[in-house]
């Protein structure tokens, strides 16, 4: 039998770590991959609980959260580019000023 | 007969006409914006049809979502945020034909927020909300706008963890996802607990209270000002309602769990968010200021925890929205090409132009809760409401945060009355689309404060009506 | 057990290396391999078709996407991060964080949920199970999604269509002088 | 629905001086005063108008506006000031000036009449905000602090008031009397004697800051020293009374308990600002703060009235308000002008001025002697009901009260004796215009009427004040 309160100890000690991760870092695509693993640790709780209650609820909800994920890669990748983008320009301009 | 959902349908069909008119139209077209407004209208309307039905609430989906008088109100309330941040950003070139889908996603995010009763749905309609405006913080392409958009995303990824994790504990304490079918008797206390307390941080940090507040200045500031009026007025309004929503449904009984530590962060809010916006130079960072201690005084319609809260807190959210229109649209005009504005730009506004002077005016005194203006009416009701529910402590915060609020708010307003030293510069442009927005707010604004008594008793309708739960 | 101590102790260590590593590439990897050991967890708890999802959908396409990306903008560059005075602060968060979560793991440990003796029902997490649910009563959720994943999609057109470059307007100060 | 014109038509004027023309601001303002003063006069007749409305019928608030024997003769006031304010003003100081005091105009209505405490205090807030912005915009350099601290202070207070108001209707439905802001509902209510004490102070604090009553008298000399003349004459002559005038209408029916409590200390407080505002009075060079200051002396006058706590007190206090905003008002534009001619308000600037002025000279000398209480002006007859109500209650205050009204006289006549008489050092002056001499005869002659003929307020007053205390009278609170 799987020891079901340890996998949500396990699910606390991740979500744990990923919060140290978002507040201690500066990175922000480190800083986005620890919220990501917050996520996780949540779902991991939810279909944990999911097999105690024998009920797809939990499940569905990991499944929801895994989708909505995706989305929320998909934008915060798109922004974190472009503000890459944008203070890579941002060197150059000061570069270039500089020297003219 | 009821329509029950199709206020949200017809957004989501709305969503993909917008879209399609961006496809077909030329790309710097003005069409979307039309459509984007229609399907506001539209919904509108379906609302109000749905208000006058009998039929209500009705559970739907298995107890997922409760369409009920409470939801319907916030319907509203998040129609008339969406419809104000469209028209006062109406066709700007530096935001986009994308601006009114955006905001169309965004405001079903809010509506599925008013009418959520289970936590799958809770999580959906906080992340529709905060996708889109994700998107629209960083939209600006300059760098402030994108370094708001990444904290927004940042922080909004956090909560939004905090929020699952403390719904996952919940859902173990008590092996349901519905508000109504929580028990609190029942559960697993520690767990419960737990639980408890790390959702209504994950809440609280979208609504902006002290000491979960950092990110929401820098954020507003940055963002381009329709944007920023859309954060200040809806993301509230969405976040408020969630809140009681899931409080009032789930842990009615037990408000002694969290009516005491609610309470306390309200008044810290109102006081702490009022003396910060004391100190601020920027226009737009004295407004974030200011909702953050309007965040405070919601709180106190939900930590006084009875039928008058509720009430109260519904009433003020009409209010506040009107203000922060009002506000941001003088902001808009008198900044024109620029995306913000600080206080030593506002000088001689009163000779440059009148109008503009005495609508931000009346935004101002309403915020700062000066009778004869909406914003007093609200704060009124509440002092009732933390009065009837036996908190004296809680009147004597939201007075003293609002004392220290006027003065905040006071500052930009004898700016503006005084002469300004240079020559003013050109004349300040009042685009159609603005106008009628700031013009409404500010009737509305002063309409609320000389006759209240029909709001009121809505937002009494809706309130009772939620209390038999 | 030692089965599940073994996954936990990779879990965990994938996950520490997400936070602790110089470099977001090497995130990134740990991160995956915390992934997949989640996703060898939902198998054990009778969650296949999460299982699969989590490995096709985080693994496949989301830590794909990150790397893309990691690599596409720290390719080369010693992405030191600059010493800030707000790293007293910092420090003191992220041990209240710890504090938090060694609190709640242990809340979730030593106060277990009501398990249900029964057997599992049939098509308990399977495909089919899933499939039932979400093509069924919960079908708005998945409308959700798809809503999202649009959002998604409209969000990265808007963040990285070209743009002319628009000279930032002049203060008010400039144009007066 | 007479009352309701009275507030319409200063209103009506308000929005008319936004959408005329700059140059005829000051005739709608003149226009609207003159029809206001009109009004009131038909009102006289009236005597009893009232209306009574449902406004927001889930909170039992009603909009309900009486003119009785309290507040006919204080709208009779502010009407009268109004217009004079209006006469005096500046015909430059543009539209926005007329328009805030119109506005002020309608909230001063609003207030005197209400006898709902929503409305009350709704009108109580709204008349802070067209000070404020006079002081603002049309006062000295120091004019924007000086609106800052009226505008705080006087918030200050009035937001604990309102916790107050709103603690008030709360105990009355607990009590089982269902939500109503009445003021003749809420008086003689049954609650604990903390809960009462704190309430009693929440209000007592914010009157006295708008009276002001010493020592919360802070903003008090920067906005009476760096306001315009008829601004001033506003501020002193009719909002410094609705402090006094809310403690009477609005304290004296609900917390006759709390009087009866605190009646020492209160006499000790008002009395210390008696002897403090004459004394500071005496120290000042600025004949302007000496004026103000003596005002301050006045309003511990008045309070001392009140919290004598006998019914001859309470009518002495109800008629010196009337008298003293007549005079003060009057005293404050005279100044004005004497300002306006020499460029100074320092005394020792000027002397011998009556020689160039005289009949600006005697229209001083009439206001000053009105202020300090001569015998045949209605100053005299208000202090002496005052302390014939000290001496029923404690004799002591009776004593330093009329040792006080000595030291009054010393003050206001050095400045007199300074300004006008002795040799002429300073550069002739112009003397009044035969336009301004127009509504100072008014002015004067209906100070000279309620002086030798006090009883047409007093005789109309006491029904009124017997009718709002009688819950007082009652529990044997009045002698």
């Amino acid at each position: 039998m799987i020891p079901l309160n340890w996998i949500v100890g396990l699910g606390a000690a991740l979500f744990a770590i990923g919060a140290v991760g978002v507040m201690v870092r500066k990175n922000p695509l480190i800083m986005f991959m620890a919220a990501e693993m917050m996520w996780n640790a949540a779902a991991l709780v939810f279909v944990a609980y999911a097999r105690s209650f024998h009920a797809m609820s939990g499940q569905v909800m990991a499944f929801i959260i895994i989708g909505t994920a995706a989305a929320e890669v998909g934008i915060g990748l798109a922004i974190i580019v472009s503000v890459y983008h944008h203070r890579h320009r941002l060197d150059i301009d000061e570069v270039s000023q500089l020297k003219g | 007969m009821t329509y029950a959902l199709w206020p949200e349908y017809s957004v989501v069909i709305g969503v993909f006409v917008t879209m399609i008119a961006v496809m077909v139209f030329n790309r710097r077209s003005i069409q979307a914006y039309w459509v984007g407004l229609a399907t506001i209208v539209v919904s509108g309307i379906i609302t109000i049809a749905d208000w006058s039905s009998k039929s209500l609430p009705v559970a739907l989906y298995g107890h997922a979502v409760t369409v009920d008088a409470f939801s319907l109100v916030v319907n509203g309330l998040v129609l008339v945020a969406a419809a104000g941040a469209l028209m006062i950003g109406w066709n700007d070139k530096r935001y986009g034909p994308d601006f009114p889908v955006l905001v169309l996603l965004a405001l079903l995010g809010m509506m599925v927020l008013g009418l959520a009763n289970n936590f799958v749905v809770l999580f959906i309609g906080i992340e529709l909300l905060s996708l889109p405006l994700y998107i629209l913080a960083a939209s600006r392409g300059t760098g402030e706008s994108g370094e708001a958009g990444l904290k927004y995303l940042l922080l909004g990824a956090f909560s939004s963890g905090i929020l699952l994790f403390g719904l996952a504990l919940l859902y173990g304490a008590s092996g349901t996802l519905v508000f109504t079918h929580l028990d609190p008797a029942h559960m697993i206390l520690p767990l419960a607990g737990a639980g408890l307390a790390l959702t209504v941080v994950g809440l609280v940090f979208k609504l902006g209270i002290v000491p979960f507040h950092m990110w929401i200045p820098d954020v507003y500031e940055g963002s381009p000002l329709p944007v920023t009026t859309y954060m200040a007025f809806g993301t509230k309004v969405g976040a408020a309602a969630i809140l009681m929503r899931f409080l009032f449904f789930g842990f009615s009984l037990d408000a002694g769990w969290w009516g005491p530590a609610l309470g306390y962060l309200a008044v810290l809010t109102m006081v702490v968010g009022n003396l910060l916006a004391l100190a601020q130079k920027d226009l737009k960072r004295l407004l974030a200021y200011s909702g953050i201690a309007n965040a405070g005084y919601l709180l106190v319609g939900i930590s006084a925890h009875n039928m008058f809260g509720a009430r109260a807190l519904l009433f003020y959210l009409l209010p506040y929205g009107l203000a922060v229109l009002a506000a941001f649209a003088v902001i808009q005009f008198v900044a024109g090409e620029r995306d913000s504005l600080s206080l030593d730009d506002l000088t001689g506004l009163a000779y440059r132009s009148p109008w503009l002077a005495a609508f931000l005016t009346v935004a101002m005194l309403s915020l700062a809760g000066i009778p004869l203006t909406g914003g007093f009416v609200g704060k009124f009701y509440l002092i009732q409401a933390a009065l009837f529910a036996n908190q004296p402590g809680l009147a004597i915060g939201l007075v003293v945060g609002a004392m220290v609020g006027l003065a905040a708010y006071v500052r930009p307003l004898q700016r503006a009355f005084s002469k300004a030293a240079g020559e003013s510069s050109e004349p300040i442009r009042w685009p159609v689309a603005g106008s009628i927005v700031l013009v409404v707010a500010v009737v509305a604004t002063i309409g609320l404060g000389v006759y209240p008594a029909p709001v009121v008793h809505i937002v009494n309708h809706s309130a009772a009506f939620y209390w038999l739960h | 057990m030692i089965g599940f101590v073994i996954l936990a102790i990779i879990a965990l260590g994938g996950g520490i290396g997400v936070i602790v590593a110089r470099q977001p590439v090497h995130s990134a990897l740990f991160l995956i391999m915390n992934i997949l050991a989640l996703a060898i967890f939902y198998i054990l708890l009778s969650a296949e078709f999460l299982a699969a999802a989590q490995v096709i959908v985080y693994a496949g396409a989301i830590m794909v996407l990150f790397l893309f990306v990691v690599t596409l903008l720290t390719a080369g560059k010693d992405d030191r991060e600059p010493k800030e005075n707000l790293a007293g602060q910092r420090l003191t968060a992220g041990i209240l964080a710890v504090l938090v979560g060694g609190g709640l793991a242990v809340v979730g440990v030593l106060y277990p949920s009501r398990a249900i003796g029964l057997g599992l029902p049939h098509n308990f997490g399977n495909l089919r199970g899933m499939g039932v649910t979400l093509w069924g009563p919960d079908f708005i959720y998945l409308a959700a999604v798809a809503l999202m994943l649009l959002t998604a999609a409209v969000g990265v057109l808007v963040l990285n269509r070209p743009r002319r470059q628009v000279k930032p307007a002049p203060r008010l100060e400039e144009r007066e002088s | 629905m007479f009352l309701v014109w009275l507030m319409a038509v200063p209103l009506a004027g308000a929005i008319a001086t936004l959408i005329a023309p700059k140059e005829v601001s000051k005739a709608i303002a003149a226009i609207t005063s003159l029809v206001g003063l009109v009004g009131y006069a038909g009102l006289l007749f009236i005597s009893r108008a009232g209306i009574d409305w449902a406004w927001i019928p889930q909170w039992g608030i009603r909009f309900h506006l009486v003119s009785d024997g309290l507040s006919l003769f204080l709208l009779g006031l502010s009407a009268v000031l109004f217009v004079v304010a209006v006469f005096a003003s500046d015909a430059h100081a543009g539209r926005a000036y007329y328009f805030w005091l119109l506005v002020l105009s309608f909230s001063v209505v609003g207030l005197f009449a209400a006898v709902d405490l929503f409305v009350f205090y709704v009108f109580w807030e709204v008349l802070l905000i067209p000070v404020f912005f006079l002081l603002t915009g049309w006062s000295g350099e120091r004019g924007k602090k000086a609106a800052m601290k009226w505008l705080i202070m006087n918030l200050v207070g009035s937001f604990f008031m309102l916790v107050g108001v709103v603690a008030l209707a709360v105990i009355h439905n607990q009590n089982g009397g269902g939500l109503t802001f009445e003021i003749s509902q809420l008086s003689g209510m049954s609650m604990s004697a903390g809960v009462a004490s704190w309430l009693f102070f929440a209000f007592l604090v914010a009157f006295a800051i708008k009276a002001p009553l010493w020592p919360l008298h802070g903003w008090m000399p920067d906005a009476y020293g760096e306001s315009p003349a008829p601004v001033t004459a506003i501020i002193s002559g009719v909002l410094s009374k609705a402090g006094i005038y809310g403690i009477l209408r609005v304290m004296i029916p609900i917390f006759m308990p709390q009087f009866r409590e605190y009646q020492t200390l209160l006499l000790i407080v008002a009395t210390a600002g008696l002897v403090y505002g004459a004394l500071m009075a005496l120290r000042q060079q600025d004949m302007k703060m000496v004026t103000a200051y003596g005002s301050l002396s006045h309003m511990a006058m008045m309070a001392l009235g009140i919290f004598s706590l006998t019914s001859v007190g309470l009518l002495g206090t109800t008629f010196y308000m009337v008298a003293h905003g007549l005079m003060v008002g009057g005293l404050f534009l005279v100044l004005g002008m004497l300002e306006n001619r020499t460029g100074t308000r320092t005394i020792q600037d000027m002397a011998g001025l009556n020689r160039s002025a005289p009949r600006l000279a005697a229209y001083f000398l009439f206001f000053v002697l009105g202020t300090l209480g001569l015998p045949g002006l209605p100053g005299f007859a208000g202090e002496y009901m005052i302390i014939q109500g000290l001496i029923a209650s404690h004799v002591v205050f009776a004593v330093i009260a009329g040792f006080i009204l000595i030291v009054a006289a010393w003050y206001m006549l050095r400045v007199f004796q300074a300004v006008m008489q002795g040799p002429a050092r300073t550069t002739a002056i112009k003397d009044l215009w035969s336009r301004q001499v127009a509504w100072l005869v008014p002015l004067a002659g209906l100070v000279i009427l309620i002086g030798i003929w006090p009883a047409g307020i007093t005789a109309h007053a006491v029904p009124s004040l017997y009718h709002a205390m009688h819950f007082a009278l009652g529990k044997g609170g009045v002698h």
